[in-house]
């Protein structure tokens, strides 16, 4: 076991990766000799040398029609797009071909490729440095989407992620990446080393993709939440002081539909939260696949806490970043409706 | 005062005379053969001209004749003629179909057969096209088997992709070639990732990219050309330049302002031109082409002048917006006429061995047809699997696929 | 008033728009000369000139993104995407740029433009001439979503959209272009000019954006469609004798949740159909806004009947198609419950 | 035998001698002034070699110092002196800003500033540019008030955009600055549909498209050059070659495979290269490329040649990728420096004048920042309205805007 924050978790998984299968390759932009614009993957080219860790043009299309092209000769590229926010140009990749390869060539062909990216705001990014994607790739048959929420599960995932025979999006919370963040922009900080769930195996292992994980038990409501909004589900619960379950998702897609039903079929009531905009966003997938499951449990309406729907601004960040008080609010309203 | 635009139109449009004098073409036998280490910069001459070996009288002149050689000899060249031929009754074939109802859909690559059969010649195992779906010739001359290929325009059980895309959509990876999307563009670049994979995993196979005209201006074009510049993986990007894009003449992808190999000159990948209506000039540039990214000098865009004789596909016509008789006009004849010349000019061939050659392999391809209407067309759809449509989402069916096949019933 | 096809229909509305303001122009893919694949601009570029009607390269990205230019110049660009399933490589202009121009810019630059796309399948097109992309639309703020179900509301959705100050995605369902299609494939179809809505009027007129049309009243349960889909759960009604009230959304973004839930209230139950595939597709935001607005009136599970999560296959395209037996068994099931 | 590919390095890293060898510029004077009307074809040697004004002591020497005229007098360039100045100081004021924690990010051109500075005196009211992020002295030269600038660093009341964008990514609509985008490229090709649009409108005014050497490879770049080589509207599209992308140097994104300007001629756009740290070659390139395009001679690619002196941001640490000292063995020295031995030696400037010129600018420029940071700061953030979240999204506020906005409670 080491203390590692959510990027070394990262980097780690990569690294094992590097080193157990040849065919694993890393490339992206400045992800080579400078390791990365978050330091994902420093020190990586050093070790395995510039064929296997290298810069790629600033193009994210081509980054990931590179990495189709090397996933389907046999590779496992493992490919980062500098922010989630620039991935819109590889969308034509990643969703018609990426995605749709295995099944439209019968099996001839596969695609596993991973592709990395930061997601979610709380870093005064603006408009480009802080979107939450995750929808538009949830709507998108073929392909798995992740999103870890700790180190330990980063690296377990993530090692998944490159070994899946599939497309996998997978998506770091970046505010996180250095600690856990309640949504107090105020308050002071602390970082993964004081945090249990920063404590990770140095060695391989995998967390298992689409199950989800029960992140706290309780009985009075469950919330659904991923990435960062975990935390700050958490601190929401902690100030309320209602006893809710919070499951943290972990992989959106496939999703693990069994556990969330166990849990609000016992709680009877739902709070869905997320950063990404709301409408269509995943909330919306989640409370439809709850009602239905649940409608004869559910005593109160699912209710969601979401960004809103306007671009990310910059200025007024924490006014747009659903954090705890606006959490705590649909919990005691659901509560106690 | 102001500012003046530009908005390209065809030299004729229906009801006009074909006009192609945009065109000035060297004498076959021109240009010489480069070294296979050539600078971008000394293609350029051979980007802004045109690599012809077959003159009007079907003499095969020049520096490209004799390098092509014995790769060229006769017995190559009348088993391309047959590759053509064949290309061609398909074509015949499934236009026919396609009215009768039989398939939903066709796209004919008539005129352009020199292409792809002489290109696939000069391929090996384990090489791998990015084909668009006008390449199918490539699968032709690869000897893929047709029973697939009918298979596929009937969707019937013997369709490889089990009914899951358009008939024309190929896929075929023991015949080096790869699935086909329908976006245009996207296979461009995956070809240069695909390219440095055979590299990187130290294989001496190569990657041949295939485009239209049209799609050149798609934007992945760009990424494959810039990618390809910086890491000189083992592709082939090939242009085919048939002057049309639906209803779009190639003006309109930018090829007045400039040849689609001069672009690639401007990138710093070495370019050249190419006659694609001569069999001879396909097979010698295409054996230039391999030779250099096989032995690691890096990629070479080839820019294929020819003309798309049939409309754009089952669904288009073309007569709505070309003179009718433009085939007829284009000043680089037809690819098989212009062999069985230069074979008969050999005394390798004749008039009636060439209808004789036709007629049998009209039968052959008929004979094959007829077996697969019989397991089903689209005027008699046989059943598939609808499962399918769930099977190869992911290489294993999620819960949420399980219970939504289970809803399907299937 | 005349008989239109959906096609004459669309075509009718760029005619009077070119006819009626000088800064409207129509560019896309084929669109000019030979007046477009679909036949909606023929004759367009005769009467007014290659500068107003004219063909672009094809590459979606330039289209969207030179209209956005052209808006932004104060021009009103109506483009065309030749099939929704090419507008991904546009997709980073549509979703960063013109639905954020106004925003970003605090109002100093709009982008009053109109991107009409063919949309859905039932025509043997196979994976790339059959999506429905909405749900990708609907997740962005800044844009409007519409899509008409017949002759009559596309020519007046389209002069209104075409004459709205921000940025529309305009989706025509090309399965009906030339007459309604209940999902019965294997049945003889008719066309526009024998239903009353392929009645049109002649000249100039707007059919306000944001507002759904009570399409069949009923008092059993509420099916929410549009498009396609519209006639569908018609068949449906007419197959099963459920008496549904059938509402066409005609604009998903924004919504009028005001209808639907008036709606929803009267019947206490609801089915949503769509074509597009299932997980995040629009029927899940609609699910989510229901059940919150409404769910104290809601008496069973909201349904959806969609597309299935996989590309829209050939030769299964009548399995892959929510025709009228599975949404009547979806209402018979809501009904019965 | 296994292919090999390239991974192409730059010359030095850190620890290393900063090397530019691989560049071999021509003396200043070297290059005629092309004719307005000419081809892409004629250009290619301007392409590929360097359009310079100021030679080594400060002489202004050739033809396009002939060609600038007046409009390069001392006048003009003492202004442009001062303009080079006042953004100087303002990166200056700004670097430190962001270190004190009063603003989030800031993003420096250092190096940079006889581009901006330069080219934007040859625009008319009504031309519009499309800037990147780097090119804040399009703005500064352009008289827009500081008040303006600073209020959007810091954010405060003062910000024109209301708290919306980030510090950097400007928009000024009436100093002819269209609002930045933070994703690479997309503007490019904006800038072409914008310059349609005013040639159709019937304007004479023209668009100017900006782009870095690393965003070439970005797809809407390619859109951009297909599109402005098709209908050839009044568009300058600008590559500003600053050596790096963030970490990358240029040969990531194809520069050391051909030259930007080169990839130009190769779509068939005319295509010049210019000494970017060279503020009368700046100017007099831009008035030959101002008027060819004013003139409906169609589009032109200008490749500025220059360096990026600074870290990419201030999120960024350049020392960690590229020699420290790289920026002073750059062998096209310093845009200020440059001018300023050219002022000198004319007789109209002297080191003491320029002294003083900078205390004062920089004098000005701190007057502006105090008043602003007495609105708020990032230390000391005033508030800014909530609610502006949800204005502009739409023209008028939709309902479900408007609920959200009610469920905010602002
Ligand atoms: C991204 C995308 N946009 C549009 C289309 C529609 N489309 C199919 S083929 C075609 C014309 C292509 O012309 P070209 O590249 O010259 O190839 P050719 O048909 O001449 O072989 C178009 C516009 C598409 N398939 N994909
Ligand atoms: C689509 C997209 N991808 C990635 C980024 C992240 N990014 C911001 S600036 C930059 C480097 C750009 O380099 P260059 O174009 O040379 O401009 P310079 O910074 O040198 O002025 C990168 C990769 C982005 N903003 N947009
Ligand atoms: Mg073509
Ligand atoms: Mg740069």
């Amino acid at each position: 076991m080491a203390k590692m924050t959510m990027i070394e978790a990262v980097r780690s998984a990569m690294d094992i990766m590097l080193e157990k299968d040849p065919k694993v390759i890393i490339m992206g932009e400045d992800v080579g000799y400078f390791g990365g614009v978050f330091r994902c993957t420093a020190g990586l080219q050093e070790k395995y040398g510039i064929e296997r860790v290298f810069d790629t043009p600033i193009n994210e299309s081509a980054i990931v029609g590179m990495g189709v092209g090397m996933a389907t000769q046999g590779m496992r590229p493992c490919v980062e797009v500098q922010f989630a926010d620039y991935m819109f140009p590889a969308y034509d990749q990643i969703t018609q071909e990426a995605a749709r390869i295995r099944h439209r060539s019968a099996g001839q062909f596969s695609c596993p490729m991973t592709i990395r990216m930061p997601t979610g705001g709380g870093i005064f990014g603006g408009q480009t440095h802080s979107q939450s994607p995750e929808a538009l790739f949830t709507h998108v048959a073929g392909l798995k989407v992740v999103q870890p929420s700790s180190p330990v599960d980063a690296k377990g995932l993530l090692i998944a992620s490159i070994e899946d025979p599939d497309p996998v999006i997978f998506l770091e919370p970046k505010r996180i990446y250095n600690g856990p963040f309640d949504g107090h922009h105020d308050a002071k900080s602390v970082g993964w080393a004081t945090h249990p769930l920063g404590e990770v195996p140095e060695g391989y292992y995998k967390t298992e993709l689409g199950k989800a994980n029960v992140f706290r038990e309780g009985e009075a409501v469950t919330i659904l939440a991923y990435g960062t909004m975990v935390y700050v589900a958490e601190a929401a619960v902690k100030e309320t002081g209602i006893d809710a379950e919070i499951i943290d998702l972990r992989t959106l897609l496939p999703l693990d539909l069994e556990t969330i039903v166990e849990s609000v079929k016992k709680t009877r009531k739902c709070v869905v939260i997320h950063e990404g905009t709301r409408t269509s966003g995943f909330g919306a997938e989640l409370i439809a696949e709850v009602q239905e499951a649940c409608f004869y449990h559910l005593e109160t309406p699912i209710v969601r806490v979401t960004g809103w729907d306007a671009p990310y601004p910059h200025a007024q960040e924490w006014d747009y970043f659903p954090g705890p008080k606006r959490v705590g609010r649909a919990l005691v309203e659901t509560v106690e409706a | 005062m102001p500012i003046k635009i530009n908005f390209p139109t065809p030299s004729a449009r229906p009801g006009e005379t074909p006009d192609f004098s945009r065109y000035d073409f060297p004498e076959p036998g021109a240009l010489p053969v480069p070294p296979l280490d050539i600078t971008a910069e000394d293609t350029l001459e051979y980007a802004n001209s045109l690599i012809r070996v077959l003159d009007d009288d079907g003499n095969a002149v020049g520096p490209w004749a004799d390098y092509l050689g014995e790769e060229g000899n006769d017995d190559v060249l009348l088993e391309g003629l047959r590759d053509m031929l064949k290309m061609r009754a398909i074509d015949a074939r499934m236009l026919n179909a396609q009215r009768q109802g039989k398939t939903t859909f066709y796209l004919q690559c008539t005129g352009e057969e020199a292409i792809g059969c002489a290109f696939q010649r000069q391929l090996n195992k384990g090489d791998m096209n990015f084909p668009t779906y006008r390449q199918q010739s490539l699968l032709v001359a690869g000897g893929y088997p047709l029973k697939d290929l009918f298979g596929q325009y009937y969707q019937n059980e013997n369709d490889p992709l089990g009914g899951r895309q358009l008939p024309t959509l190929h896929s075929a990876k023991d015949y080096g070639f790869f699935t086909i999307s329908g976006n245009l563009g996207t296979q461009y670049v995956q070809a240069v990732g695909w390219a440095m994979a055979a590299a990187l995993t130290g294989t001496d196979n190569i990657a041949a990219a295939w485009i239209g005209d049209g799609a050149t201006a798609a934007s992945d074009y760009h990424s494959a050309m810039v990618t390809a510049a910086v890491y000189k993986p083992p592709v082939i990007l090939n242009v085919v330049n048939n002057q049309w894009a639906i209803s779009s003449f190639n003006g309109i992808a930018g090829g007045t302002a400039a040849t689609f190999a001069n672009r690639g000159v401007g990138y710093g990948i070495p370019s050249i031109r190419v006659d694609g209506n001569d069999f001879l000039a396909v097979l010698a540039a295409t054996k230039w082409a391999t030779e250099r990214t096989r032995n690691s000098h890096g990629p070479v865009v080839i820019e294929w002048v020819t003309y798309r004789v049939a409309a754009h596909s089952t669904s288009d016509d073309a007569s709505a917006y070309r003179p009718k008789d433009e085939a007829d006009a284009w000043p680089l004849g037809d690819p098989v006429e212009r062999l069985k010349q230069y074979l008969i000019q050999r005394g390798k061939w004749s008039e009636d061995r060439h209808k004789q050659g036709e007629a049998e392999i009209m039968d052959e391809v008929i004979a094959v047809q007829k077996e697969s209407e019989a397991l089903g067309t689209f005027i008699n759809p046989q059943y598939l699997s609808p499962s399918a449509i769930f099977e190869g989402v992911y290489e294993e069916m999620p819960e949420h696929l399980k219970r939504q096949r289970q809803e399907m019933g299937a």
